[in-house]
């Protein structure tokens, strides 16, 4: 999914955008995944107010750098032993 | 472009009435929601919305390679 | 995503088109949603008989009138408070 | 919009298989149902699709304003 | 959804092409649901090795199954009793 | 088709992330892995993968017809 430099011009621009497009959906599938993931894990289930605590907060940002770490290494691993799939 | 964004929030929606609906209400004993039900839904809405823009945040920096330290 | 009353010509059709066909979508993904967590709510777990038994009917028509409501007061606060999304 | 009634159609189809499939098988000693996972599936199923036309009837109404009291 | 022996020429390569993409849609998301579930069924939760053990296997192909069983009851009470939703 | 091959590969990608994650990682005291989680991970990805990979051969058989006896 990597930024094709100097691509063949016989490429066409159909394609291009077709390929943005799945880029595209990709990410918004992981954000929300990753959203709500961290919402189960990090939010307290007796809604006492509407804020995050500061409790809420951080637990949020380290959940999304565990995911993405996570991301990571699976994707590694897919492009390492497997079977072609290799997504950023 | 502008479609696939429209789409998103209208998915959004979809899942964040469904997520505080799942929390906040538990009885069916009435048609419409009572007192404690309505304040749920409202915070629970209001936490929703927070978090999301939090991770929002967090998730454009690590996209855009700016990861910081511990 | 109300209807749009005296719209202007320069809409043209495929824009229209492309309109109805997300709107058709969030119905169907609200439904589908709407449906699932009422079934949660309201089946019994222990499955006696494929009719559905009176507490269970009552209980999904005031499921259904509920999460109604909760769709309402949320889309009220996203277009009050909010960033621009605000569905019927 | 036809293709989108039949897309539904099969989605629907796909949810209330892997719904009372979850509900209603639990051990895997043979690889085919026993009597009794065999009647919770038609159960379940008829179920569900009694629930489902409820709650359309029920959204049907809402959508077309016509709110009833309690 | 079964193939069409000796449909009219009327039918044009539009239509057949939707019609073949719905039902790979339909099959895409038969298979991620029966997998996610056959997971959850069968996968021990302590997670000792990397590799499927024995009985992990043995329950997969029995869970993959009965899970193809389901869809064929469920799929004939659907085109016999039902509302004309009668897929394979 | 390619295309739509190209989706479901990423879609599985995600639900792999998204499963192994949720199995694995429960603790958020720090924004790394430690080293019980990342072994976790890998496992579990490592299982994911050849859980999908016997589902398919089983898929496939009974798509084409060749059933067989207990």
């Amino acid at each position: 999914m990597a930024a094709m430099p100097g691509s063949p011009s016989g490429i066409n621009r159909e394609q291009a955008f077709a390929v943005a497009q799945q880029e595209m959906e990709y990410r918004v599938d992981l954000f929300n995944k990753l959203a709500g993931t961290c919402f189960e894990k990090c939010m307290e289930k007796r809604l006492k107010e509407g804020d995050l605590n500061v409790g809420e907060t951080s637990c949020i940002d380290r959940c999304v750098a565990k995911y993405w770490q996570v991301t990571g290494i699976i994707g590694q691993m897919l492009s390492a032993g497997g079977g072609g799939v290799a997504p950023r | 472009v502008e479609q696939m964004q429209m789409r998103d929030s209208l998915r959004m929606y979809n899942n964040l009435v469904e997520k505080c609906f799942s929390n906040c209400v538990d009885t069916f004993r009435r048609k419409t929601l009572d007192k404690d039900e309505d304040k749920c839904i409202r915070r629970c809405a209001e936490k929703f919305l927070k978090h999301t823009a939090r991770v929002s945040m967090r998730f454009a920096e690590l996209n855009s390679g700016a990861a910081t330290p511990d």
